[in-house]
């Protein structure tokens, strides 16, 4: 169990990368850390690893103030982005690396090195060196070294984002299965969503060194709380568009929609939608988004399709391939579920 | 990735281009470099002189002057000096004091690091007349600025240590150098590799056998041949002690300049030039030994970063 | 938190203790030039500025630091676009043992740069006619200074991504405008380095530069300095401490403009 | 160096000297450039003078001159100290006078007015290879304040170095930190050969080269050596450490002038330049008051060479023609205008030096009682150095000697050692004597 | 218009990186190179641009032969993995660059630039340096740079695979609609499937120097034409499974399928189905892989399904959000659409 109380970091130049955050890990629990680049993942996973000292606030590891103790002595792992194994040892040496310096006995060292490597399948790979390893070998590589000193947490910080999308899938999926194995408490740090989503238990989304939102994947991803995570969730980014309300209705592109409940005209609305909760139809209607189709993308077994509004804004939605109308056709979007947000934060679902 | 750099003519110099680019500096070298040193080497087999007899009529001598030199307690005591002196002004004090201070300074930024950083550059670029000069006043005798720190009126710091002294005097001049180029060899040591060993609760010194030594290898290597050569052939000790008191710091490029310029063996000179050079090829293939390996190791340390 | 607070201090104290170790000898030249009656120790001077209307005084003093700019200036120049220009070659072109080469010329400038190589060089330079020129000192010291700086420019250019120089060919640009517009500018941090360093080299030679000038107009600083003393050898100490702090300010002030502008570190500013 | 000349009847000379203005023997170079070359070419309308200074330390110059005539080049008129004309002329870089200057030269009026011992200076093998500038000669300096409050005369001159012990040994008493000083070992350089060995082997009854050998590890050299151990071996009377440090004789200066020191063998240089109440080195306001001169003298009376009870040893500079010169007559022309009176007398401007010539000096040194006192009484008795090529390696050989004794090796051992490093250097015993 | 004949590209140590490839690429086409790393795609763009000489073949740009000219001299931009864009100009001399190379008088120079600039939303960055760009305006300064000199091909060696994932997805769409507009001819490569899939008009998927096929996104997704293909396609990997066959039917994993044709019983078949391309049900069925539900991941709309069949093989099939059992649950899964490879080489589509 890792525990958070109003962590705050400021850095010497003044830029708050984490800002009063407060949060519980239980566990074995799997938890994802997403966010846009520099809105503070690093700082806060660095922050529990004890490689950076936080300004204010504390950290408990299982009930255990290591606020101030050295990373050497709070039992957690941490696996870097770019892996950082020695490129000067093999990879047993690699994986015995944290055994050494808790002067386990030689013998010892290689045991347990060669036991854990047979569990990620690299026992044919203990004596080469990195150099001589693909990409997806050498991240199990670093991952044996984070498991070969059984801590109570792993800090993971982006190790699949160097990968290329083919066995960034097949690590995926691994890394979920060898982390349910273990039950070890588990921090993962990413910028992608399509990975939190399918690996974590909970997500905590952030935004300039706050959390926005801390939620299961489910959640997160039906009803995120604010236009910024809506915009971050999604394998194809959501339509969010500016809506105006009159007494009777709720003008979005082009497009009249029915009210949720009372709205005030003047609020300053924004209608969120998937691009998968969308139908296509080339026929115009009062409650679909009227345009042309613009460009179309190919996504397998959907095309995504964008459609020019004659109000301005572009609009994405996804049918299932072989619909697609060619570009330059006119066509309307007719949105099946949608979420509504006043001020950036969510209001209703629609 | 980035393609493996230096080996590619990505700038499609070709063989053509690439000797015009080399021929300017290559004609100099050898005009104004090769062609004295080897006259040099060859004044080494005679008994040339500046003046008197030897100087109108000098007599081919062979390797007397080698053996003349290898048999003079004076030159193998200089010799020893030597080896003394470059070993702890350049490899332990230069060497070591430079990577210290670029390890300390690694981590912080602003002012204080710029101060420190400028007083050693400093040091290291002041003219070498004026450098004595400086020396002196710090460790004379009298009314040296260090004997009055230390509260030590009297004492001779040139007389009673002149090894000491020159050693720590090439020290302060010459730790610029490497300072810089460690500096620049630490900025290529991820951070990540530093904080695997710390998070497996490695101390300092392990941190550095174990991540940053192998990976800064091949400039070790190259800083220790560099300074090695320099402090080898390094004369500015001279006007702090004047190779004394009684030979006590008369280092190799001292004893030459005593045979060479104040008793006029031009001949003996050269053959001790040549025997300098000679000493600093067994160290420098003593480095390669040391650090042998290092190729493997640079290639692996290169091509490590895994495939975006 | 003790151990790092602790090493915090002990890193602290280290820079203190560097501090004071590098600026007390400097202390004489802070002190001397001004003290009416300098001494070969540090004293808390008098404080005069007569030495310095002393030592303007002196005919070939403001010159000789012009000569001196003039001839570490012009070997600083041409070793720097020398060695440039052939490290990048030696860089980008396979040549079979070019590093054994390279090293062996770096010994031979070490045989060059002592006093035994004295007769070779002048006897060379009078058949070149180069006696009682910059030029020839110019053309003798940057000899020696180019191996060495051969040596470290090519590790600079080894270390340069070799992507940007071929996007710039792709657009056509030609081997000597890469080298001018993309290698130069990534290695200047480099090349800032070799220029001080070539230059502070020069800025303290003595010997070459005696015996090849012969008008006293066009010795350099260094030279000069060695005539502040007396027919017994004794030193001039107001006209030597004074003419020590003009003779040292122009590099200093090369090198902080090298810092300011290059940032003058190995690598440094190669953004990657 | 040699220029052909401008025009078409014009020609150039150029003179080198170790000499610069603003900086070392400025008085010299300012005399060349503002009186010779302005009055020689008044009288030698198409000739174009050029002055090459140099003002650095005597091998440096020595080294740029050697470089010069060795390629064939250099000035036409050219300063050597008197030490070097044996070696330059081994080498072949300088002819006798007569072979480039014309037999003019043997008709130079200025002959009759050198003497014999300094035309020495010029003199090797028998032959005249340059034109003396001026010679000096070396004393004992002593303080006479010190003296008095030792309870010692204020004029003194001791007859044996038995008297120069136990003046030190007083003045030691009367709490002089360093009672004499006399230089040794080989930061000293040259001046511990010149001010401090020599003199003494002269006393001593030896030359360090005669008659085609040189003085090895015999009698006088251990007396010699042994003299050093009595100052530097333990008695307290000199500073064996300031023998040793690199700034140790302008350190010397220095304590003298501030009072610290006794006795100090010098040549008149620091007479003339080093405590010169005015633009000396190391100042002594109250010079002619506080300080007086004594000749050195023998071991016992009698004892130096020649049988005499004080010796002295001297050196001195000489002009030189370079035998390359293109214009090697109007070079004599110049050479010897630069010695002729009227120069030497605007050479010395007023100041007090000795000169060369005779005439010169019965003119000017009446000014000074101390150069006079050096003219008149320590040239007669004086001795000069060899001037061969191996003389300076001997030298250093000596002060290492020296330096041995002051480390505390006894005369014995140090002279033995001597003898081994002079073997060597010299090709042999059998060019050694004793 | 690119053409490639009999193109070979054998390195020093002896690597093929080309082996013996024909390829034509029509004028504004859309090319992918797509395959797995050390394929040989850059070599082959770099081949092009005359970075690299090839050992055998020609290469003709619009019926020139330029196989011997220098790159310079091609009349083609290239956009580089890590863009290449030099670190000491500001974004206008970046822009500016090839036109300096072509002498054009510096106000024009200028001009041009700030035209370009704009054309991509660049206009504020003109006098940034490259260190003060993120990811996504650097992309867009190397593309600038490239239309500058208005080439008649671009090449782009993976130009997105360094932004965000986020990012990605909007830079994948920009750059579809401005090939678009400028209709010059780009070959373009990558190994993320997914953006070959969303913007080419043609992709050749690439192995071990060889073109294995070269078709349009639809057909390499619907009819891959060996399991290389069929492995590396998709945004989930397809499940490939050995299969048997009987005289009266197929024998994968567990289920007993229709047979599509006469198959010899000694056939090494392979049968290859799209996770999206199942339905999942929890009854048991002859036709379906039985199994038990071993991890779910979250794909947003869907949930990623591994199945552990008793016969060894994992399964994965894709679910819509909601209709995932837990883990451990048996279920069984039905595939709708099928490939049938025999010797690893497409036989049928069922
Ligand atoms: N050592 C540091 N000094 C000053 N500022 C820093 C430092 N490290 C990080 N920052 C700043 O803190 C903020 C958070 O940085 P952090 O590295 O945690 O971001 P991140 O979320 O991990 O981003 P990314 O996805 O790009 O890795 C950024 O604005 C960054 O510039
Ligand atoms: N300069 C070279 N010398 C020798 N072999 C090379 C060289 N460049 C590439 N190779 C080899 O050629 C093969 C193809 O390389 P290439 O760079 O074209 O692959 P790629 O498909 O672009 O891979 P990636 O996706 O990793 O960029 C690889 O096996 C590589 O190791
Ligand atoms: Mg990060
Ligand atoms: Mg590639």
């Amino acid at each position: 169990m890792i525990t958070l109380h109003a962590l705050t970091k400021i850095f010497p130049g003044g830029v708050h990368a984490l800002d009063d955050i407060h949060l519980t890990i239980a566990d074995g629990e799997f938890f994802a850390l997403l966010g846009p680049s520099g809105c503070g993942k690093t700082t806060l996973l660095r922050t529990i690893a004890g490689l950076e000292t936080p300004t204010r606030g504390t950290v408990h590891i299982d009930d255990r103030n290591v606020t101030d103790l050295p990373p050497g002595q709070r039992d957690v792992a941490m696996v870097f982005q770019d892996y950082a194994i020695f490129p000067h040892m093999d990879v047993t040496a690699n994986i015995a690396y944290p055994l050494r310096i808790k002067k386990i006995p030689r013998a010892e060292r290689a045991t347990k090195a060669a036991g854990v490597a047979a569990r990620l399948s690299l026992t044919d790979l203990l004596h080469r060196r990195p150099a001589e390893l693909s990409g997806g070998q050498q991240q199990r590589v670093a991952l044996a070294r984070a498991i070969a000193c059984h801590p109570t947490a792993f800090l993971f910080d982006e190790p699949l984002s160097n990968l290329d999308a083919r066995l960034r899938l097949e690590a995926r999926t691994f890394l979920k299965r060898l982390q349910r194995e273990l039950a070890v408490t588990t921090v993962f740090v990413t910028h992608d969503q399509a990975e939190a989503l399918a690996l974590a238990d909970r997500i905590a989304v952030m935004s300039d060194g706050r959390m926005i939102q801390v939620a299961t994947p489910a959640e997160i991803f039906h009803r995120p709380a604010t236009t910024f995570v809506a915009s971050f969730i999604g394998s194809t980014p959501m339509n969010l568009l500016p809506a105006r309300a009159t007494p009777a209705a709720l003008h979005v592109a082009g497009a009249t929609l029915p009210l949720p409940g009372p709205l005030h005209s003047g609020d300053n609305l924004t209608y969120g939608v998937r691009p998968e909760y969308m139908t296509l139809s080339p026929t115009e209607r009062p409650d679909a988004f009227p345009g042309v189709i613009s460009v179309l993308e190919n996504l397998g077994t959907h095309t995504l399709v964008t459609l020019e509004t004659p109000t301005g804004p572009h609009i994405q939605l996804v049918v299932p391939e072989g619909e697609e109308p060619p570009p330059g056709t006119p066509a309307s979007a007719t949105p099946r579920r949608a979420l509504l947000y006043r001020d950036d934060t969510l209001l209703t679902t629609l | 990735m980035a393609r493996p750099t230096s080996a590619a003519d990505a700038a499609g110099l070709g063989k053509g281009r690439a000797i015009a680019f080399v021929l300017p500096a290559v004609t100099l070298i050898a005009v104004f470099l090769l062609f004295p040193a080897l006259w040099t080497i060859y004044l080494g087999l005679t008994d040339y002189r500046l003046t008197g007899l030897a100087a109108a009529d000098p007599q081919i001598v062979g390797a007397d002057n080698y053996t003349g030199a290898l048999t003079d307690p004076r030159f193998l005591s200089s010799l020893w000096l030597t080896v003394l002196y470059v070993g702890g002004s350049a490899v332990i004090g230069q060497a070591g004091l430079g990577f210290t201070l670029a390890w300390v300074l690694r981590t912080r930024q602003g002012p204080l690091r710029r101060t420190v950083e400028g007083v050693v550059l400093l040091a290291w670029i002041l003219p070498s007349t004026v450098v004595g000069f400086l020396w002196f006043a710090l460790l004379d005798r009298d009314d040296g600025t260090l004997n009055a720190l230390l509260h030590t009126p009297g004492f001779a710091w040139l007389l009673d240590h002149p090894l000491l002294s020159i050693i720590v005097f090439n020290v302060w001049r010459g730790t610029a150098f490497s300072m810089m180029l460690y500096s620049a060899a630490l900025e290529n040591v991820p951070p990540s590799h530093l904080e695997t060993a710390r998070l497996a609760g490695a101390s300092v010194p392990q941190q550095l056998r174990d991540v940053v030594l192998p990976l800064i290898r091949r400039h070790i290597l190259t800083n220790l041949l560099l300074i090695s050569l320099w402090t080898f052939n390094d004369f500015t000790p001279f006007v702090l002690t004047g190779g004394g008191p009684e030979g006590r710091s008369e280092i190799l490029p001292v004893y030459v300049y005593r045979v060479a310029l104040r008793d006029g063996q031009l001949g003996a000179g050269a053959a001790i030039s040549f025997l300098i050079l000679l000493i600093n090829l067994v160290f420098a293939l003593v480095y390669l030994r040391l650090l042998r390996g290092r190729r493997r190791q640079q290639k692996t340390a290169a091509t490590a970063t895994p495939p975006a | 938190m003790i151990r790092h607070t602790v090493g915090r201090l002990t890193a602290t104290l280290f820079i203190a203790v560097v501090l004071a170790f590098f600026t007390l000898p400097m202390l004489w030249l802070a002190s001397a030039p001004f003290d009416d009656t300098p001494a070969i120790t540090t004293t808390i001077p008098e404080f005069t500025l007569r030495n310095f209307a002393a030592i303007l005084d002196n005919p070939y003093a403001l010159g000789s630091i012009r000569n001196s700019l003039i001839q570490g200036g012009g070997a600083a120049a041409l070793v720097v676009v020398l060695a440039a220009l052939a490290a990048y070659a030696l860089s980008r072109v396979r040549v079979p043992g070019r590093d054994a080469l390279l090293y062996l010329l770096l010994l031979l400038s070490s045989v060059v740069t002592g006093t035994a190589a004295m007769v070779p060089i002048f006897e060379l330079a009078t058949r070149l006619d180069l006696i009682d020129t910059h030029l020839g000192v110019v053309l003798v010291v940057s000899g020696g200074l180019l191996p060495a700086a051969i040596f470290i420019l090519k590790d600079f250019m080894d270390d340069t991504p070799t992507s940007y120089e071929e996007s710039a060919r792709v657009f056509g640009a030609g081997p000597l405008q890469i080298l001018r517009h993309i290698v130069v500018p990534l290695v200047r941090p480099g090349l800032a380095t070799i220029a001080v360093w070539a230059l502070a080299s020069v800025w303290g030679g003595f010997l070459f530069q005696f015996i090849l000038l012969r008008d006293p107009a066009k010795a350099p600083g260094s030279v000069i300095l060695y005539t502040l003393y007396t027919e017994g050898g004794a030193p001039k100490l107001d006209l030597i401490a004074t003419f020590s702090l003009l003779y040292s300010l122009p590099v200093v002030a090369m090198y902080l403009f090298v810092s300011q502008r290059y940032g003058f570190r190995f690598h440094g500013g190669i953004k990657r | 160096g040699t220029g052909g000349g401008s025009g078409e009847s014009s020609v150039t000379l150029t003179i080198a000297a170790n000499s610069i203005e603003g900086g070392k023997n400025a008085e010299s170079a300012q005399w060349i450039k503002q009186w010779v070359i302005p009055e020689f070419e008044k009288s030698h309308p198409n000739v174009k003078v050029l002055f090459q200074g140099s003002g650095v330390d005597d091998e440096q110059y020595k080294t740029r001159i050697a470089l010069d005539l060795k390629s064939r080049t250099g000035a036409d008129v050219i300063d050597l100290d008197g030490i070097w004309v044996g070696e330059f002329a081994q080498a072949g870089y300088i002819k006798p006078l007569t072979e480039v200057g014309g037999a003019t030269v043997e008709q130079w009026e200025g002959w009759a007015q050198i003497p014999q011992a300094v035309q020495g200076l010029g003199i090797f093998d028998g032959k005249k290879y340059g034109l003396p500038q001026g010679t000096d000669g070396r004393v004992l300096f002593y303080n006479k304040t010190l003296f008095q409050k030792a309870g010692l005369p204020a004029t003194w001159q001791p007859a044996s170095w038995r008297d120069i012990i136990d003046a030190g040994t007083r003045l030691k008493t009367a709490g002089v930190p360093t009672p004499i000083q006399l230089n040794a070992g080989t930061a000293m350089g040259e001046a511990t050969t010149m001010q401090g060995l020599l003199p003494l082997l002269a006393g001593a009854g030896a030359e360090v080269y005669t008659g085609g050998k040189w003085t090895g590890a015999a009698q006088p050299l251990k007396d010699a050596l042994g003299f050093y151990q009595q100052v530097y071996g333990g008695s307290g009377l000199g500073d064996p450490k300031l023998q040793q440090e690199a700034k140790g004789r302008d350190k010397s200066f220095a304590q003298f002038a501030e009072g610290k020191i006794g006795i100090l063998a010098e040549s008149d240089y620091f007479w003339r330049s080093v405590i010169e109440p005015q633009a000396g080195v190391a100042p002594m306001k109250n010079r002619d008051q506080a300080v007086g001169y004594a000749k050195i003298p023998a071991k016992e009376p009698g004892g130096g060479i020649r049988g005499q009870d004080f010796v002295s040893m001297s050196g001195g500079a000489v002009r030189v023609l370079n035998p390359f010169s293109k214009n090697p007559r109007l070079a004599w022309d110049l050479l010897a205008f630069m010695h002729s009176a009227a120069a030497t007398k605007a050479q010395l401007a007023g100041q007090a030096r000795i000169s060369a010539r005779t005439d010169v000096n019965d003119e000017v040194l009446t000014a000074d009682p101390m150069l006079k006192y050096i003219a008149d009484e320590v040239l007669p008795i004086t001795a000069y150095r060899p001037g061969v090529a191996v003389y300076s390696q001997v030298s250093t050989a000596l002060q290492e000697a020296t330096a041995a004794v002051v480390a505390g090796r006894s005369p014995d051992q140090a002279a033995t050692a001597y003898q081994s490093t002079l073997e060597g250097i010299v090709g042999g015993a059998a060019n050694i004597s004793g």
